[in-house]
């Protein structure tokens, strides 16, 4: 699909478009359909789409291998890093309701927040690296 | 508010953590990986001794994640049976992981070690995790973490066959984890909740229904199929004998100890003695596989020339043990198959760590060309000597403990039939190991070359396990008196 | 063989058939398992966490902790295709024998 | 009878679909169409999971002014869990297919077996 320049200029201009949604299903998984997994897939989906037209180089221009791997390592350290912070605080793992952010109820939905976020950029980045590294094989 | 509070999650949390940045640092320096995975498996072996301490000092400890009280939140919980079986386990792992620097540099290709050492490490979390969680479905979940990262590990091994092992290790794994997991739903499907004490509390009242009864069905199979016990074994001999040096240990000396945990957990603690003796009476199903896991582990281990799958075969036998001890279901016959879970895990890992130096320095796998390596590798084969003697359970091993309670256990069961049966293996494990011995120290000099014994990093912790083999045969009593404490909690008395 | 096969599989669709036999119906509401742990979660969600979608409130703050080891498994898969998969430049020299 | 078969049929469907994913995870010899069973069958375990969170007459759990009853969200939870489980094991599963076909050329298991004796 590397010379079909419609295909191209649609790709470009709806990568932005998935990637918002996936950003917006992320952050609205407190009160509605939607959170860190389906969000992150719907983020990884758009560079999927992105290296399907442009090929697996210019993906790898747009996120870099570095970068991937990273992101696959931080997403995890996120939500490990809200649950220490959770203990560092004085609670058990994971208790968000004593994280130090006013009332209970805003810690609590900042806490989830931070695990959606960890949850959503592991599994978009995973997903990214799952399709590039099997569809490398390929060549 | 002191940290010790937060011990059985940091347990876990701690491998994991190391797990996830071993990718990120190992990108500086390639050594990074073990050095981390080292110190990771350090902290969680001092942090399990400090949790079984606590138990004996204060009793049964409960945690709530993001303090939910159960059953709505999970729960870990760490009781003296999880707390010795966390000890054995993390301490074997701690063991193998300082062994596996050179072993992995040699076997593993240079840049996929880091990967190498995340996996290994995501693996451990998976077996702690197992070990720690009072929760059936967080359970699952570690299961399929340390699954996961088993079938790759396995994969990593030099020769093809490493890949179709452990593609059928994968099959046979996920059809065990899907009937883990449908166990899991009719038992929530019953009762409402998926706490491993709630459900202890609300299923005797169900005991007499299909639904109930199916679900131990599946239980059993998926276990079974996960600790290899005898007719469910296929995939066990091939994943041992493919998989690289290191890994071979930690499967042998871990992964299926961890498995015989989680049924003992099912067995005796979501559900109660009684379902199995008095309810729908498969005990006496599993007493007889085992008598034939035993038997028939030990005879197929008689005709190998590999000795990886010779010892991949004896550790089926082995199990056979071990389940032969849970089945018969009383206190001394259950303190015979914990402390045969440590025992086995000193011995298999002893025996696996000297054959992966033997590969480290010769490559040699066949036991037809051991031949005089006595006299070149000295110190691994002194090693491999007493855990082979601590197999076979010669008196003064830690060996012979385990199988002379197995024994008493049997006879207060009314099983005599089963002190026959080992001895008999015993005899058996004698001949097998007999061949290996007598290669190695009354047989010709036929290799060649100059060969010296294994570096000091690898004799150090494979001497550690066959000192223990030998300690805890003469000092047998701390781990008697924990399992003792443990049995009793199983099933009273 | 085959017949083999054909038999495991009927066993176990017979295992499962029996174990239906004791279950409650679909959607009945009295099953036993919207009762016990089920009502807290419906209930006391916006209460005890602020939030309205009673999914997310157990995923990530009653049963957080599965959801950790949710994420662990993901990541678990990326390193493995990374590690089965992935040929940089060094690797080649030490070539899987036959 | 009849109406005891009907009240239940969720669980027929789950164990229809359940023997035919077991069957093909052991008896057929192309090690995609496995990957294939295996997906199979686990999606009918998650479908039995989903069906004991239904209620009649219950909506989706999320809080909702004109809800008389709402599902029971704990399945839910752990079916999502489940689903992330089952696609891990597939991506290692078909990395590990990839890898075979690399070593053996061809993704039959007789054929393999046959070149490994």
């Amino acid at each position: 699909m590397k010379d079909n320049i419609i295909i191209q200029i649609i790709t470009r201009l709806l990568v932005p478009f998935i990637q918002v949604f996936g950003f917006y299903v992320i952050m609205h998984g407190e009160s509605g359909p939607g959170g860190g997994f389906q969000g992150g897939v719907i983020l990884g989906a758009s560079i999927i789409l992105y290296v399907i037209v442009f090929g697996i180089d210019e993906g790898r221009k747009l996120v870099s291998e570095k970068i991937n791997d990273i992101c696959n390592s931080t997403g995890v350290l996120i939500y490990g890093g809200v649950g220490i912070l959770c203990m560092i605080a004085g609670g058990k793992f994971l208790e968000y309701n004593i994280l130090p952010l006013g009332s209970a109820h805003f810690a609590s939905h900042m806490g989830m927040l931070g695990i959606e976020i960890g949850v959503g950029m592991t599994v978009a980045a995973v997903m990214v690296t799952l399709f590039i590294e099997t569809a490398r094989q390929g060549k | 508010m002191s940290i010790s509070q937060h011990f059985p999650v940091l347990v876990i949390i701690l491998p994991l953590i190391s797990a996830v940045l071993i990718p990120i640092l190992s990108r500086a320096k390639k050594i990074y990986g073990w050095y981390i995975s080292s110190a990771a498996t350090f902290i969680s072996f001092m942090i399990s001794l400090s949790l079984l301490r606590t138990v004996h000092v204060k009793g049964k400890i409960s945690y709530w994640m993001g303090n939910w009280e159960p059953p709505w939140g999970i729960e870990y919980v760490v009781d003296y049976l999880n707390g010795y079986v966390l000890v054995v386990i993390s301490f074997i792992i701690f063991l193998i992981t300082l062994y596996s620097n050179k072993s992995v540099d040699k076997e593993i290709p240079e840049d996929k070690v880091s990967s190498f050492y995340t996996i290994y490490m995501l693996f451990v979390t998976g077996l702690l995790g197992m070990i720690v969680t009072g929760d059936i479905f967080n359970l699952y979940v570690f299961i399929e973490i340390s699954s996961l990262a088993g079938y790759a590990l396995i994969a990593a091994g030099r020769k093809r066959d490493a890949l179709i092992a452990s593609y059928n290790y994968l099959i046979l794994g996920t059809i065990a984890a899907t009937f883990i997991l449908l166990g899991i739903g009719y038992l929530y499907m019953m009762t409402g909740t998926l706490n491993m004490a709630d459900l202890r509390e609300r299923l005797p009242a169900l005991y007499d229904t299909t639904v109930i009864r199916t679900a131990f069905a599946f239980f059993s199979v998926g276990l079974s199929l996960k600790i290899a016990l005898f007719p469910l074994h296929i995939w066990l001999p091939n994943a041992y004998t493919h998989a690289p040096s290191v890994i071979g240990a930690l499967q042998a000396a871990t992964a299926t100890k961890v498995g015989v945990y989680v049924m003992i957990r099912i067995l005796f603690t979501v559900f109660k003695p009684e379902f199995i003796l008095e309810v729908i009476p498969v005990a006496k199903l599993f007493v007889m596989l085992s008598a034939v896991a035993i038997i028939m582990g030990s005879l197929l281990a008689l005709g190998q020339k590999d000795i990886r799958r010779m010892l991949a075969y004896s550790s089926i036998g082995q199990i056979g043990y071990i389940v032969l001890g849970i089945a018969l279901a009383n206190r001394l016959s259950i303190m015979g198959s914990l402390i045969h879970v440590l025992n086995h895990a000193l011995m298999k890992g002893g025996l696996f760590l000297v054959v992966g130096a033997v590969i480290y320095k010769t490559g040699i796998t066949n036991i037809d060309d051991y031949k005089g390596l006595g006299k070149k590798m000295p110190f691994s084969m002194a090693a491999f000597t007493i855990c082979a003697l601590s197999m076979v359970g010669v008196p003064l091993t830690a060996g012979f403990v385990s199988k002379w309670y197995l024994a008493l256990g049997a006879l207060q069961a009314g099983k005599w039939v089963m002190v026959p049966v080992i001895l008999i293996s015993s005899l058996l494990t004698a001949i097998y190991f007999w061949r290996v011995i007598d290669a190695i120290y009354f047989q010709g000099h036929e290799v060649s070359g100059k060969i010296d014994d294994a570096p000091v990093g690898m004799l150090v912790p494979t001497f550690a396990l066959a000192t223990c083999c030998i300690l805890f045969g003469i000092v047998a009593s701390v781990p008697v008196n924990i399992t003792n404490f443990a049995a009793k909690m199983l099933i009273g008395g | 063989m085959k017949s083999l096969y054909i038999g495991l599989v009927l066993i176990t669709g017979l295992a499962l058939a029996y174990g239906t036999l004791d279950m409650p119906n679909f959607g009945d509401p009295n099953a036993p398992a919207n009762h016990h742990v089920a009502p807290r979660y419906i209930e006391k969600t916006h209460e005890e966490t602020g939030v309205e979608n009673m999914v997310t409130s157990v995923l990530a703050s009653y049963r957080g902790f599965d959801t950790f080891g949710e994420t662990t498994v993901i990541f678990t898969a990326g390193i493995c295709v990374i590690f089965l998969l992935r040929e940089s430049g060094t690797g080649k020299k030490k070539k899987r024998t036959k | 009878m009849i109406e005891f078969i009907l009240a239940k049929y969720n669980y027929w469907i789950y164990i229809t679909l359940m023997m035919i994913g077991f069957y093909a995870m052991i008896a057929k010899q192309n090690l995609i169409k496995k990957i294939i069973g295996m997906n199979i069958f686990q999606t009918a375990v998650f479908l039995f999971y989903i069906s004991i969170a239904k209620v009649k007459g219950g909506t989706a759990p999320i809080e909702w002014e004109k809800a008389v009853r709402y599902d029971n969200p704990l399945p839910h939870v752990l079916i999502l869990t489940a689903i992330v489980v089952s696609v891990s094991t597939t991506a290692v599963a078909l990395a590990l297919i990839i890898k075979i076909y690399k070593a053996y050329g061809t993704i039959e298991e007789d054929k393999i077996l046959e070149m490994n004796k």
